[in-house]
């Protein structure tokens, strides 16, 4: 088992978080795991994307050529990143901000409207979360309960009051 | 041991912290400014001291005060800081000061940019010192690498009593991977010092008689005879401190000779060259200096061709060249500037330099 | 007779950091609710008429983004 | 239509890279329109820094070059012994001037050279991320002081302009604020008056911005603004610090 | 018999490498008297510079390294972070600390390490065979200044205990002089409270040297005491600069 | 023409005054002090600006200054603040701005001694800038050569817009021979620096359009881009430069090659193993980098060993195999540490390692 | 009862400087015109008994090259 | 031809300095020549040697081996240096300040008091020209017109004034 994940979206959007959160519960879960950032010399808006790699054997690559599964947050990624999904691989755009659809016919597309359904529970800025319980859901790449362990870590603390709607977008799609 | 996702940058720092360093010296600079970061919050908390230095300069100056009286150091930095920190270097490997310098490299030159790039290889092989120095390198290729060299580098620096670097790249810098980390050393207490370290400047009262560290000979004898001490040190170096990994040397037609992230590259590029009925094979330099030439000894009766693969524009090509003896035929195949070619990009050329070899 | 004015906002350029808006004494700037092409809400003059012409807004504006020109009689 | 205010003609009119509110921005532009309103963007040349404003050279349109960290004085040093004619200036941050280029900046006042240099203190490391700078102040915190920059730590913010004032070929050294419009309007007064001052040849002009980081701080710009007027304004006295006889 | 002087312990009984009348053996000699008298000569570690004085390993009784040209702060720095609780301090030429390390200086101050600067001002290069430094006077002929240091070509001489008076953290300022019996005691007198102050761990504490080179100087010994007294004197005045309240 | 006895350091001053320098910045080092101070009172005489810069780093960054806004530029120092500049060096050969530094090494490494030596070869010829840079090197071995290359070095520069180096030692700076001095060339007005140099910033007045000098690209294709710029001009460079003088190479069995003073001895002894009735060649590179590998195909069927002479432990020698290519057996006669051997030395060794390069 | 002073100079160290004769107050210091083994002209006192224990000339020397003693009664 | 002449002394005994003239005027006479000092590390005091080599053929070493001529300015210099004379070579002692005399029978050894003789001369810093004119009038290697026209240059402008002393030493072995 090898899958190769990309993550595209504005910096803010949170696309980063969710790569590493899927990296991590792969690899609580006993898996191999890479995920490689895409930086930009600005401190400020741009891109901000990142590659996941998770498989069952040691993985020698951490760049990819093309991807199992490409998330877009925002529109210019779909318009950068699309061509890179694999035929049969799966296309999650975030809807709410997207208001084009894919051009490809030979690849699975989800449209999630993540920003909407955070609002929705309450946080707007949970809408990654949104985003991948739509993952989760769709590819059942790592479990939702380790996925949730790491929410629950990340949102601790002085972020605390952040965890419930969190919790709620992260069951969004799963229930 | 429960591993734990970590950026390399993370991972050298806390490693650091683990194998016992007392202090660590930072300036800002892009790709490895979560070290400094790290270090500033996480290595007080440890019991050792972090200072943010007013320049690369100052932070290898005092990494040498520090280090000359008897701490584990550690100091990072990348490309246009290192070079500023040449001086400093040669100096203190001809005090025989032992620390651990570690260049999260970028594109260059000059300022450059700063995405990943490895064309730092002959200013970490030979350097900008003056005068005759060597210095070990160390590259990682993967995060539980870099923590465990790291974390080895400081008995390594000891033993020789020289500088030791460890060459990464802002892939290796900002890319996570599970890494387990090893067990925490604790720092060596002032009074301990001069009993790992008897050279060391603590004051009189820790040892006999009266310790200095210094470089200035101006009988040029007394000099010769202290460059002849310290490669005598380095010929044992370049005995025990030889390290590679390869891969599939017995029967491949291609040979990739790659360092640090590039190798990981190489990797695909073979497993993309099997598909289509090429067999390569990677030697992957550990150590860069003393570079691996035992390992092109490995390579069996089909090789036509070594492909040296880098990030610049080919100067680790010199040393393969230098192992390769003329008995294979050295081709390169390289991005520079900060550009980091596909693994698609590496087979492809690789085929058409076998196809080259082959006429 | 009053003087006017007219404020000529550079609505691609503007990264709608609100300073103008903040140093107006008048107040009677405000951003725009739609992005421009890099993403920011831009900033416009909501009243044109009150404008004093007293170039807080171009002053303090990091950008460049504002010009400001003294309408003669008649014009708009 | 009369023309009440336009855009410099020093400004090149192309995006900056800055981020929303910066004071970048504003400095930029009153050091332009200074060098319009003289008449000298055919004369002049500018060593940008590094750091955010490495960028200066695509935005401000006179000839220009990039330094290495915090040499800018002496480069500028060099420039001005080739032309000895030409307005010359330097435009550096404080991690640049008043950390690593701390001797450069010295010694271009220690030797009077006859180049005005400005000084964008904005108490932060800009373009890396935001760490501590020898100007962050006490209690700020940024990714190397976390829980805030103590004394024990790092000691006391490094003032610039008292230092520079000790050194007597240094001639005019004043500090501004850019935290307001008559402030700005201020500010350009100074710039103009510095690079008067360097026309005459009298020895070294620096003036010092106290200046917005909004985002390695943290603050929307407007707070931002507030913290330059409220907390560094507290510790860097707005003020003039020399000025030679007759300007 | 009753010893009214003998040689400090703090010497090591050589031959130094000075010149005949070299004010570095009279700094030396006060300092390690110091250091002996309050019985630090064991928890001392001392850093040289580049310089003349780079000999002192071998004449200072102490543990001891040599430095880098102009690092000897950030050295001592990196020392004070490992050794808390001993003596640190730099001796350190004008070349060495006031021309190319002037950074480093600087931000020991601005950070209030806590050891102590030792600086010997003696108007010019030594080691290298008599150059301007910084510190040269106006009129003063150098090898780099064949026909006398001149404002136009070098600016005037830098001061340094003025510049770091200027340092918040820096509580400890004085230069004294070279020149006679009872300043050389009052010299002492004020290398002991520096350490004494460096012992309360106050903050960055400096003593500066009025010192004569009468090699590169080309004058006999007690002319080159004479230059030191009337011209260095004159325009570096002699005086404390900063003590820390209770010193 | 009429001869001067002048110290090497001398003549590089003089000389490159002569070539139009307008400015040399300087900071007292040993041992080439007498070129600042001689620059100090002739080049404002000659019309040149001379400041006696505040460190290394202050004299590279006012040269690079200078050099970019048009000036021909000259510096000098010695092994230590050479290692200082590198980051400055580096920069400046981004930024494709023309200079020339002179290094008259000394023995190290660190601080080390005063005494001459040649260990700064991997120093001058790789360096420790960060990223893809080349740099020019010539080592002259007589007064007359310091005159002539410096003089020509400027032209070199400026026609690949590149730093160039000369790499002297403290022997060939301190002793004196007759010179002829080259004629004063004037140093360019600064009306007409635009049209020799279009890309200087001069003030837009001066030129068309806007002139800026830069290193940062962060766009890695950008920089990816430049660098392969700067390489074609290298590879032009590596073609064009090559300079070397040889010596009875048709019939030599001993093949000596050394550089700069080490050449001078070589030749003697040369002249001592022709007493002794061995016959013995030399190989005198003038380039550093470009290596005169051709030089190598001018050694005869005689030949039994190619020896590299060096004040170092071994530095140009990994030039030598290289241009070597397994042909011969390589040997190294050397000293370091600011050591000089004397010619019988030299003999002496060559000869043994002829038996052994015969066993 | 008037204090006798004994100066004691390391003739060998001595570089000849004149410091300590330039501020001797009784002027009791002089060189030697033979030269010591560095070949410098050392240091010593013309003197004994005028010596008053000032120390001036220890205070001043460089080169640590002066010890001064007390004597006690009889002593020479 | 080829003469290879070695002269020592202490710093200020203008050791150095005579070298240089018999170089120059060597030059001036059309002939090769090398100059070159051992430097020391030391600003003051200590020794200054330097080794000439004239030759009527480039030169090329200037290093020397061993020395057809040596010139002795102090004790120290004899001991160490006196070995280097080739049998037949000479050495000539400045006897004003080397009690001693050489130890060798193979070579020609001449004594010059130096000192003195410059100090009758009125100037005892001229001991140097008083060496050089022993030197001329033994060796013959340069003539007395060329080296008279160099200490001219030498002592010309402030330093006009020591010239008399030093024309009346350049003469004193040589009328
Ligand atoms: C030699 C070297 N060291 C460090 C860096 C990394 N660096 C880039 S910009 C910068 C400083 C930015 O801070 P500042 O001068 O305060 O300017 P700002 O970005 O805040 O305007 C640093 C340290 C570098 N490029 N080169
Ligand atoms: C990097 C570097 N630059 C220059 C030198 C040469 N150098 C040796 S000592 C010295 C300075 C001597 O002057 P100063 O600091 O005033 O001390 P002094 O000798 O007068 O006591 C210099 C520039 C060096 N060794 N290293
Ligand atoms: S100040 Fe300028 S950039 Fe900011 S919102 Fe107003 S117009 Fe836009
Ligand atoms: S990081 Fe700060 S200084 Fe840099 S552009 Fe942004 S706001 Fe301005
Ligand atoms: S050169 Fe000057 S500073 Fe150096 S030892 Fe001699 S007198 Fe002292
Ligand atoms: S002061 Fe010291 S060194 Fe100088 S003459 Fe007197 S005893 Fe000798």
């Amino acid at each position: 088992m090898k899958k190769k994940l990309f993550f595209a979206g504005a910096g803010g959007q949170g696309a980063l978080a969710i790569g590493q959160m899927i990296a991590k519960a792969a690899m609580d879960e006993g898996l191999e795991v890479t995920w490689l950032p895409s930086y930009g010399p600005e401190m400020r808006g741009g891109t901000a994307n990142c590659t996941v790699v998770v498989s069952d054997r040691p993985i020698s690559c951490p760049l990819i050529n093309d991807a199992d599964v490409l998330v877009v947050m925002n529109l210019p990624s779909l318009t950068k990143f699309q061509s890179m999904v694999v035929p049969g691989g799966t296309l999650f755009i975030n809807s709410s901000l997207v208001p084009e659809t894919s051009n490809r016919d030979d690849i699975k597309v989800i449209e999630v409207p993540a920003n909407e359904k955070a609002s929705e529970l309450g946080n707007e800025r949970a809408s990654n979360i949104v985003m991948l319980s739509a993952i989760l859901k769709e590819t059942g790449i790592v479990k939702e309960e380790t996925v949730r362990h790491e929410i629950e870590k990340t949102f601790s603390g002085r972020k605390a009051k952040f965890l419930p709607a969190n919790l709620a977008a992260l069951k969004s799609y799963l229930d | 041991m429960s591993r734990i996702l970590m950026k390399g940058n993370e991972a050298f720092a806390e490693a650091a912290i683990r194998a016992g360093v007392k202090c660590y010296f930072g300036y800002p600079i892009t790709p490895q400014n979560e070290i400094p970061e790290y270090m500033s919050h996480e290595l007080p908390k440890a019991g050792g001291a972090f200072i943010q230095a007013e320049s690369e300069l100052a932070a290898i100056s005092m990494a040498y005060g520090a280090a000359a009286s008897g701490g584990r150091v550690f100091i990072s930095t990348s490309s246009p800081g290192l070079a500023l920190m040449q001086e400093g270097i040669g100096f203190i490997a001809s005090c025989e000061v032992p620390l651990v310098i570690l260049n999260v490299s970028r594109g260059g030159p000059g300022v450059g940019g700063i995405q990943p790039g490895q064309a730092d290889y002959l200013q970490v092989t030979r350097g900008g010192y003056n005068g005759d120095v060597k210095v070990p390198v160390f590259a990682p290729s993967s995060i539980q690498e870099c923590a465990n060299l790291i974390y080895e580098c400081f008995d390594i620096a000891e033993k020789y009593r020289n500088p030791v670097v460890i060459l990464a790249d802002g892939m290796l810098g900002q890319m996570m991977e599970p890494v387990e980390l090893p067990e925490a050393k604790g720092i060596t207490p002032v009074e301990k010092i001069n009993e790992v370290k008897p050279w060391a400047i603590t004051g009189t009262d820790y040892h006999e008689g009266r310790n200095v560290v210094y470089s200035l000979r101006l009988d040029p004898q007394a000099l010769e005879n202290h460059v002849e001490d310290m490669f005598a040190r380095y010929a044992e170096a370049e005995k025990e401190l030889v390290r590679w990994t390869d891969q599939g040397l017995d029967d491949a037609e291609i040979v990739f000779v790659a360092f640090g992230t590039t190798s990981r590259l190489c990797a695909e590029a073979s497993e993309i060259l099997a598909e289509r009925g090429i067999k390569a094979g990677l030697i992957r330099p550990i150590s860069l200096w003393p570079f691996p030439d035992a390992a092109f000894d490995k390579i069996g009766p089909n090789a036509k061709v070594v492909i040296s693969t880098e990030l610049s524009m080919g100067q680790m090509i010199f040393d393969v060249k230098n192992a390769v003896r003329g008995r294979w035929p050295v081709a390169l195949i390289n991005r520079t500037g900060g550009m980091v070619p596909s693994s698609i990009e590496i087979a492809d050329r690789a085929e058409k330099a076998l196809k080259e070899a082959g006429k | 007779m009053k003087r006017r004015f007219k404020v000529v906002f550079n609505r691609e350029k503007c990264k709608g950091c609100e300073l103008c808006i903040n140093f107006c004494p008048k107040k009677i700037l405000a951003l725009d609710p739609e992005v421009n092409a890099k993403g920011y809400h831009p900033a416009g003059i909501t009243d044109q008429e009150s404008c004093i012409g007293c170039q807080s807004c171009a002053t303090m504006c990091p950008d460049c983004c504002i010009s400001i020109y003294q309408l003669e009689e008649g014009e708009s | 239509m009369k023309t009440v205010f336009e855009p410099t003609k020093g400004m090149i009119p192309v995006d900056t890279s800055y981020c929303p509110g910066c004071g970048h921005g504003i400095a930029h532009r009153i050091i332009m329109e200074c060098l319009e309103e003289r008449g000298s963007l055919g004369n002049t040349i500018g060593v940008v820094p590094i750091g955010c404003s490495i960028n200066a050279h695509h935005f401000m349109n006179v000839d220009m070059c990039e330094s290495t960290h915090g040499r800018a004085p002496a480069i500028a040093a060099g420039i001005r012994r080739v032309h000895p004619d030409q307005v010359v200036f330097t435009y550096q941050g404080d991690g640049d001037l008043a950390s690593i280029g701390t001797a450069e900046i010295i010694h271009a006042a220690h030797r009077g050279e006859k180049f005005t240099t400005f000084f964008i203190n904005n108490a932060i490391y800009g373009m890396t991320g935001g760490q501590m700078a020898p100007t962050t102040l006490i209690g700020q915190k940024t990714t190397t002081s976390v829980y805030g920059r103590t004394v024990e730590q790092a000691g006391l913010p490094l003032r610039m302009c008292e230092i520079l004032s000790q050194i007597d070929c240094a001639v005019f050294v004043e500090r501004v604020i850019l935290n307001s419009p008559a402030n700005v309007r201020k500010a350009k007064a100074v710039v103009k008056k510095a690079l008067d001052i360097q026309d005459a040849r009298l020895g070294f002009t620096f003036v010092e911005f106290l200046s917005a980081c909004p985002t390695n701080w943290g603050l929307a710009p407007n707070d931002a603004i507030k913290f330059v007027e409220k907390n560094m304004a507290d510790y860097y006295p707005v003020r003039n610090f020399k000025t030679p006889e007759g300007f």
